[in-house]
């Protein structure tokens, strides 16, 4: 670890003008990723404290603390707030936006303005949705399905999808750029087979944010042309179909949890690598793995609609192609093992987020092969079964990525460290109350708990209470960072350039970087992740 | 990375041969529409337009001209919107297979 | 790590518009013209997705389509579509003078593009009222008046989507006469010039783009199902 | 419906065990490997932890034989969970030939179910030990879903659409109905109870209760209600087509299609009969829409269904066994909404 008499470069992104103006219109990558992290930040917190509200609303049967009314807007903001304002920008807009021009050597992304732009188009659709919040909630559930979102609901849809649609175009926008920057930015000698595989992972994700994104964008149009004029699409009373929303919506939101998942594999490829001081095994299956995922993943989306309605032959074709998806994660997963096999395997708290993301995530993505069985799903969807798969693949997969990619870059972003031994007691204690908030669901699931339920029968209590009693363990867990990594801000030891002693060209420029990261264009002349010549004594 | 969609100069004349092409395509098309040819009336005008298409990008928007990349975006996009149209279709085709099962 | 590289770029001619982050104009172009494509490339799955709407309603209801469709006239959509296509050569040769860098020229071409552009949308707007006279608005709280009540709902389905598929049309129109006006300032105050007219460029395939769309619209609002019916 | 806290649902019908031991399967080969990763981690992190802070990993760039083997295998196991899968999906999806029909009509938030004999349920549902029950299912409004978890079936109930699922019920006793899909305020509230019978219990069920007309009989006095009989005679005589075994046939329509006459069929001649016109007749037919609800559909069809000449031709039918109409209920109580 850094010893404490390195001390701050004195110049620095951070330090480079200090005042609100020059924070709130930078068109530095570096500063507008932490415009993100406040954000997106504040809207964890507000979609935690709907799953809090959620959570105690289900430790008794009856409906007790809050009406069905109001329970059905609970789970539906926090739904709604989870996915599209916390999960699907964090570790692309934060972390991708901070590291892929610092990985690939480049002064900043392709379109600094545009990315600006995204960041506010970000914070305006979210004002939409919380202002749908005050004015009288949504009820749609995050999945919005017609016929009860266009003709039945009462609540304030139009303002939310209004805001979904405009955050949509934040996520195009920080894809496109992505791309652009990837293809057209990289230092000389930086080959599309040297970039890191957090760089291919965002690329993967970027093609699914260009192709995705625009569906759900016109699905949402075609939902409030039918709510604020009346058109018909979707309504079965004028003859219109309202499977032909859930194709379109699913069309959108199926590749959407893989934009959710693949920047936080990202992240693991690097962290493994880092932590084991060795090169990733199988670096380019675990690219092309990547660009597998996003790609088939484009074909699946059928799998939510096995008793939809949709024909049986549809469902079969969905089906295999989504048992064929899993195939692109187990290689990432056993090729994460194997770097591990005769590294120099660190214990820091990075390598304890790592350990937790593999374990989770595979457990939720096996049980994602349960619902992928159609005779299986028939029984499964839409019961407990289902919320536990998602929380264990988006909480405890991206979440657990995203935490422990914080915690590793946190040095370069602030240029401080925080307190290790706390790091790893809080990846212990998500790792607990997550799998004691979460696994009690796959049992309820199976016993039929019907999801979006406000009460439930009570044989179902003992485990709705071990549910609730995990969530709050989470909710120290979670907490925890917040105080140690705000308290290292000022107190941190100070990092040094490479306290990790990890390869990559991020770690070569100073923590801070410089405003344009580096002080001169890097030329690359070593494959990825290759650590110089074994130090001696290593003994294996 | 030399490219030369900022060089390549389109003579003119390329420009009015297609912009009269395209106009005959409109109104092919518009005639084809009062004629009765059963299911290819349909399969015509489309064609037609698909080709208008093709024309417009390849020259107007100097597709011909440009890295190969820009190709791959084209084609790619179209390709993403035909998974769409396919996988879609083929719930809707195969709806009351059932019946027959 | 040498700093060659940046050395031997920093020796090019530095234009005024070349951003900082870039080594040189020519991959400020690249890039801006890659993007455009991107961009381009959400375009169509956008539309995409309501002609999917489109492809499905006009198969389960080929009977009310056709009928719907040929109580369109067709004339005002020809004229449209020689409208733009028109809008569309101009905008090329605004480009072309832009390249050879013609500034009277370019202006000419912008302000000819703009004025087709809002002769389309002038036409888009008298069919709207058309229709609405006709009773064809399938909303607003207003009576959808179809002559053949029997095919009224289904036909009401073919309305919304002709809506939407126009409506979000002219909005993109909309943007792109504004994008003109920018392009046209620019052009004004001298910003555009031989080295760097990839802005231009990137408005035409905006506009491109917008035409392209229409040429589908319009046999497949105006003209499918025309035969069966001659309206 | 137990008390105490279970672990595993109640298995009652005949799909139940099959569905079960997918289950279980999945569940065995999720633990191995998650114990077989978690150990891996755990094993690696401790060998190899790093106990030189200068020290590097060994040099391994990857190997292709791995690579292969761990694509392929789980390639291999995934596929043959699909075809386990997909036999048991396909065996939930497609109803048997001769199956007892109940209609079910979902609306916010309540289920209403009718019984061909003419019994009527709310959120009730009677069915017998050992018989294939068929459920052809619509809704008034949004989509809900039906859901038996004892059964291990569910479909969505679609608005303007005819889903159904079917199942035999294997163990007498009371199991829990739930509304599986989102549907508004309270969605948790539309549920109810399966009362799965003793055929012999079922029989004298079905007798008692309520005298109600047979669904038949309730479609008949509908169909004179709604003056369909004005243009729909047995006799050909009508300005309509003859109803009389209509039922399971393929009829031809006006634009050349031929279409099999299921419920959908009769449901869409009703509501909008200019849809489909059968080739030879005017598109004359009025809409029903609004006329008549979804109950009064499903009554109209039933009796459709039991238009039938005097010769004995309802074998040939399939889809629609259960017991024959007429059979035992008297048909001259007139039909009461609930
Ligand atoms: C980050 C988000 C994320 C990820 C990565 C996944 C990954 C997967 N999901 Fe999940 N899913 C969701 C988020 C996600 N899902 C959400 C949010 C919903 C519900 C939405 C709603 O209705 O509200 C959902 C619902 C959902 C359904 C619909 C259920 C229903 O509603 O009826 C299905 C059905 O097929 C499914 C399947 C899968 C599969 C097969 C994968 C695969 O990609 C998983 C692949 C991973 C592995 C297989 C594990 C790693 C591999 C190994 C450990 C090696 C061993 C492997 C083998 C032997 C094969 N998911
Ligand atoms: C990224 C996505 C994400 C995340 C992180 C979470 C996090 C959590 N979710 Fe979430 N959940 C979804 C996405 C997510 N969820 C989605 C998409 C749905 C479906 C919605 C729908 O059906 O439409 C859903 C639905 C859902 C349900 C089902 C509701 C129902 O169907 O009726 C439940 C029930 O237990 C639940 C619980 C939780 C819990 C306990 C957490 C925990 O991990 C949360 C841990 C955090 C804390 C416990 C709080 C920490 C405290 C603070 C940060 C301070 C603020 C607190 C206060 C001011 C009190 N979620
Ligand atoms: C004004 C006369 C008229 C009335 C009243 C009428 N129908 Fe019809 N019906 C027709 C005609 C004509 C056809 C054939 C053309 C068509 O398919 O639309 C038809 C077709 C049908 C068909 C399809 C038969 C086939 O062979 O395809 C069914 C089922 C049907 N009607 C049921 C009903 C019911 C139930 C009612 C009452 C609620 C009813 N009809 C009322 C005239 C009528
Ligand atoms: Cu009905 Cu949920
Ligand atoms: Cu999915």
């Amino acid at each position: 670890m850094s010893s404490s008499t390195v001390a701050m470069p004195p110049t620095h992104y951070l330090n480079n003008g200090l005042t609100l103006k020059s924070w709130l219109f930078t068109k530095d990558h570096k500063r507008i990723a932490l415009l993100y992290l406040v954000a997106v930040t504040f809207f964890f917190m507000v979609g935690a404290a709907f799953a809090v509200a959620i959570r105690l609303e289900l430790a008794t049967p009856a409906g007790d603390l809050l009406s069905d009314e109001n329970y059905n807007r609970v789970f539906t903001m926090h739904g709604v707030m989870m996915v599209f304002f916390f999960l699907i920008p964090a570790v692309p807009a934060i972390l991708g936006n901070f590291l892929i021009p610092l990985q690939i050597g480049a002064k900043d992304l392709a379109f600094p303005k545009l990315n600006l732009l995204s960041f506010y188009i970000y914070f305006v659709g979210s004002l939409f949705t919380m202002y749908s919040i005050v004015s009288g909630g949504l009820d749609t559930g995050w999945t919005f399905y017609t016929p009860f979102s266009t003709v039945a609901s009462t609540s304030a849809v139009v303002p939310a999808a209004l805001g979904i649609f405009i955050n949509g175009f934040s996520g195009i926008l920080t894809g496109l750029n992505f791309i652009v920057t990837i293809h057209k930015m990289r230092a000389p000698g930086m080959t599309w087979f040297r970039l890191p595989l957090f760089v291919w992972a965002h690329y993967a994700t970027s093609l699914i944010q260009v192709l995705g994104t625009p569906v759900l964008a016109i699905t949402i149009v075609l939902v409030a042309a039918e709510r604020i004029f009346g058109f018909g699409l979707f309504n079965p009373a004028v003859g219109g179909d309202p499977v032909l929303f859930q194709h379109l919506f699913w069309f959108y939101s199926h590749p959407a949890v893989y934009i959710m998942i693949l920047p936080a594999m990202g992240i693991i490829s690097e962290l493994v690598a880092a932590s084991a001081r060795k090169q990733v095994f199988g670096y380019t299956f675990v690219a092309f793995a990547s660009i597998g995922i996003a790609v088939i993943g484009f074909l699946v989306w059928g799998h939510h609609m096995f008793v939809s309605g949709e024909s049986v032959y549809a469902a079969l074709v969905f089906s295999v192609l989504s048992f064929i998806v899993a195939v692109p994660s187990a290689v990432k997963v056993f090729n994460w093992i194997a770097t591990m096999y005769r590294g120099s395997v660190s214990w820091e708290t990075p390598m304890f987020y790592v350990a937790g993301f593999i374990g989770l995530f595979a457990i939720g993505g096996l049980t994602g092969l349960f619902l992928a069985s159609m005779g299986l799903d028939v029984h499964l969807t839409d019961t407990y079964f289902i919320v536990a798969h998602f929380h264990y693949v988006m909480v405890g997969g991206t979440i657990m990525g995203y935490l422990g990619g914080i915690h590793f870059w946190w040095p370069k972003i602030t240029g401080r460290m925080y307190n290790d031994l706390l790091g790893r007691v809080s990846a212990v204690v998500i790792f607990v109350g997550f799998n004691l908030t979460f696994f009690p669901q796959f049992v309820v699931g199976y016993l039929g708990m019907p999801r979006r339920y406000h009460a439930y029968p009570e044989e179902f209590q003992v485990l709705n209470v071990l549910s609730s009693a995990g969530a709050s363990v989470l909710a120290v867990g979670y907490l925890m960072p917040l105080f140690y990594l705000a308290y290292s801000l000022k107190y941190g030891e100070i990092a040094g350039d490479n306290p990790f002693g990890a390869v990559g060209l991020e770690w070569n420029t100073t923590s801070p970087p410089p405003t344009e990261n580096f002080k001169t264009t890097p030329v690359v002349t070593w494959e990825a992740y290759e650590y110089p010549t074994p130090v001696e004594g290593h003994v294996v | 990375m030399a490219d030369h969609s900022q060089h390549h100069i389109v003579p003119k004349s390329t420009y009015y041969l297609i912009f009269t092409a395209l106009m005959l395509g409109t109104g092919l098309t518009w005639w084809i529409a009062t004629i009765d040819l059963g299911a290819m009336n349909n399969v015509i005008m489309l064609s037609i337009a698909v080709t208008k298409a093709t024309l417009v990008i390849l020259f107007f928007m100097h597709v011909k001209y440009s890295p190969k990349l820009t190709g791959t975006v084209i084609i790619g996009a179209v390709f993403w919107l035909l998974i769409m149209l396919v996988m879609t279709m083929n719930d809707y085709f195969t709806r009351d297979w059932l019946h027959f099962g | 790590m040498s700093n060659a590289a940046s050395v031997a770029h920093d020796e090019q001619q530095h234009h005024p518009r070349l951003a900082h982050h870039f080594e040189s104009l020519e991959q400020q172009t690249d890039s801006s013209l890659f993007g455009m494509w991107i961009f381009l490339a959400t375009e169509i799955l956008f539309f995409g997705g309501a002609l999917m709407a489109y492809m499905i309603y006009r198969r389960w209801y080929p009977d009310a389509f056709a009928l719907a469709s040929s109580h369109i006239a067709i004339l005002p959509g020809a004229i449209n579509t020689a409208v733009l296509i028109i809008s569309s050569l101009t905008m090329a040769l605004a480009v072309h003078a832009a390249q050879t860098g013609e500034r009277g020229k370019i202006l000419f071409f912008i302000v000819v593009t703009m004025i087709l552009g809002a002769a389309f949308l002038g036409i888009k707007g008298y069919e709207y009222y058309e229709k609405y006279a006709e009773g064809f608005i399938p909303g607003l709280g207003l009576e959808f008046r179809f002559p053949e009540p029997e095919y009224a709902k289904n036909a009401q389905i073919f309305f919304s989507i002709y809506f939407v598929l126009t409506g979000l049309h002219a909005l993109h129109m909309i943007v792109g006469l504004g994008l003109m006006t920018w392009m046209f300032i620019w052009v004004k105050d001298g910003v555009i010039d031989t080295q760097y007219y990839a802005p231009i460029e990137i408005v035409g395939l905006y506009w491109h783009f917008v035409d392209i769309v229409w040429i589908f619209l319009f046999p497949l609002l105006y003209l499918i199902g025309r035969h069966v019916h001659h309206g | 419906m137990r008390s105490g806290t279970p672990l595993f649902p109640e298995a009652a019908s005949t799909i139940a065990p099959r569905v079960d031991a997918l289950y279980l399967f999945l569940v065995g080969l999720t633990a191995f490997m998650t114990i077989l990763i978690a150990a891996l981690v755990v094993i690696f992190m401790i060998k190899y932890k790093r106990r030189d802070p200068n020290s590097i990993g060994a040099r391994i760039h990857g190997g292709m034989a791995l690579e292969i083997i761990w694509s392929i295998i789980p390639l291999f196991i995934v596929l043959g969970i699909f075809v386990w899968a997909t036999g048991i999906f396909f065996d939930i999806a497609r109803p048997p030939a001769e199956t007892m029909n109940i209609y079910a009509t979902g609306k916010q938030w309540m289920w209403k179910f009718q019984h061909l004999d003419g019994q009527r349920e709310i959120n009730e549902l009677h069915v017998p030990v050992g018989r294939k029950v068929k459920m052809i299912m619509t809704s008034e409004d949004v989509i809900h879903d039906l859901y038996v978890p004892a059964f291990r079936v569910k479909a969505d109930v679609i608005p303007g659409r005819y889903s159904h699922i079917w199942f035999e019920a294997t163990k007498a006793g009371e199991y829990h109905l739930f509304c599986a899909e989102y549907c508004g305020t309270q969605h948790s509230g539309m549920i109810g109870k399966v009362v799965v019978m003793e055929p012999d219990d079922f029989q004298a069920w079905l007798s008692g209760g309520v005298q109600e007309g047979s669904l038949a009989s309730a479609g008949s006095k509908l169909f004179q209600d709604l003056a369909c009989n004005t243009c729909h005679r047995p006799d050909a005589q009508g300005r309509g087509p003859v109803l009389q075994n209509l039922f399971g046939k393929t009829v031809t329509l006006a634009s050349g299609e031929n279409v099999v006459v299921d419920e959908a069929y009769i449901r869409e001649s009703i509501l909008t009969p200019s849809q489909k016109v059968t080739a030879g007749f005017q598109p004359t037919m009025p809409t029903f829409q609004g006329l008549v609800s979804e109950e009064g559909i499903l009554q109209l069809i039933e009796y459709v269904k039991s238009l039938k000449t005097d010769m004995p031709v309802s074998a040939v039918r399939p889809n629609t066994g259960g017991p024959a109409p007429n059979e035992n209920t008297p048909a001259q109580a007139p039909p009461t909404r609930n």
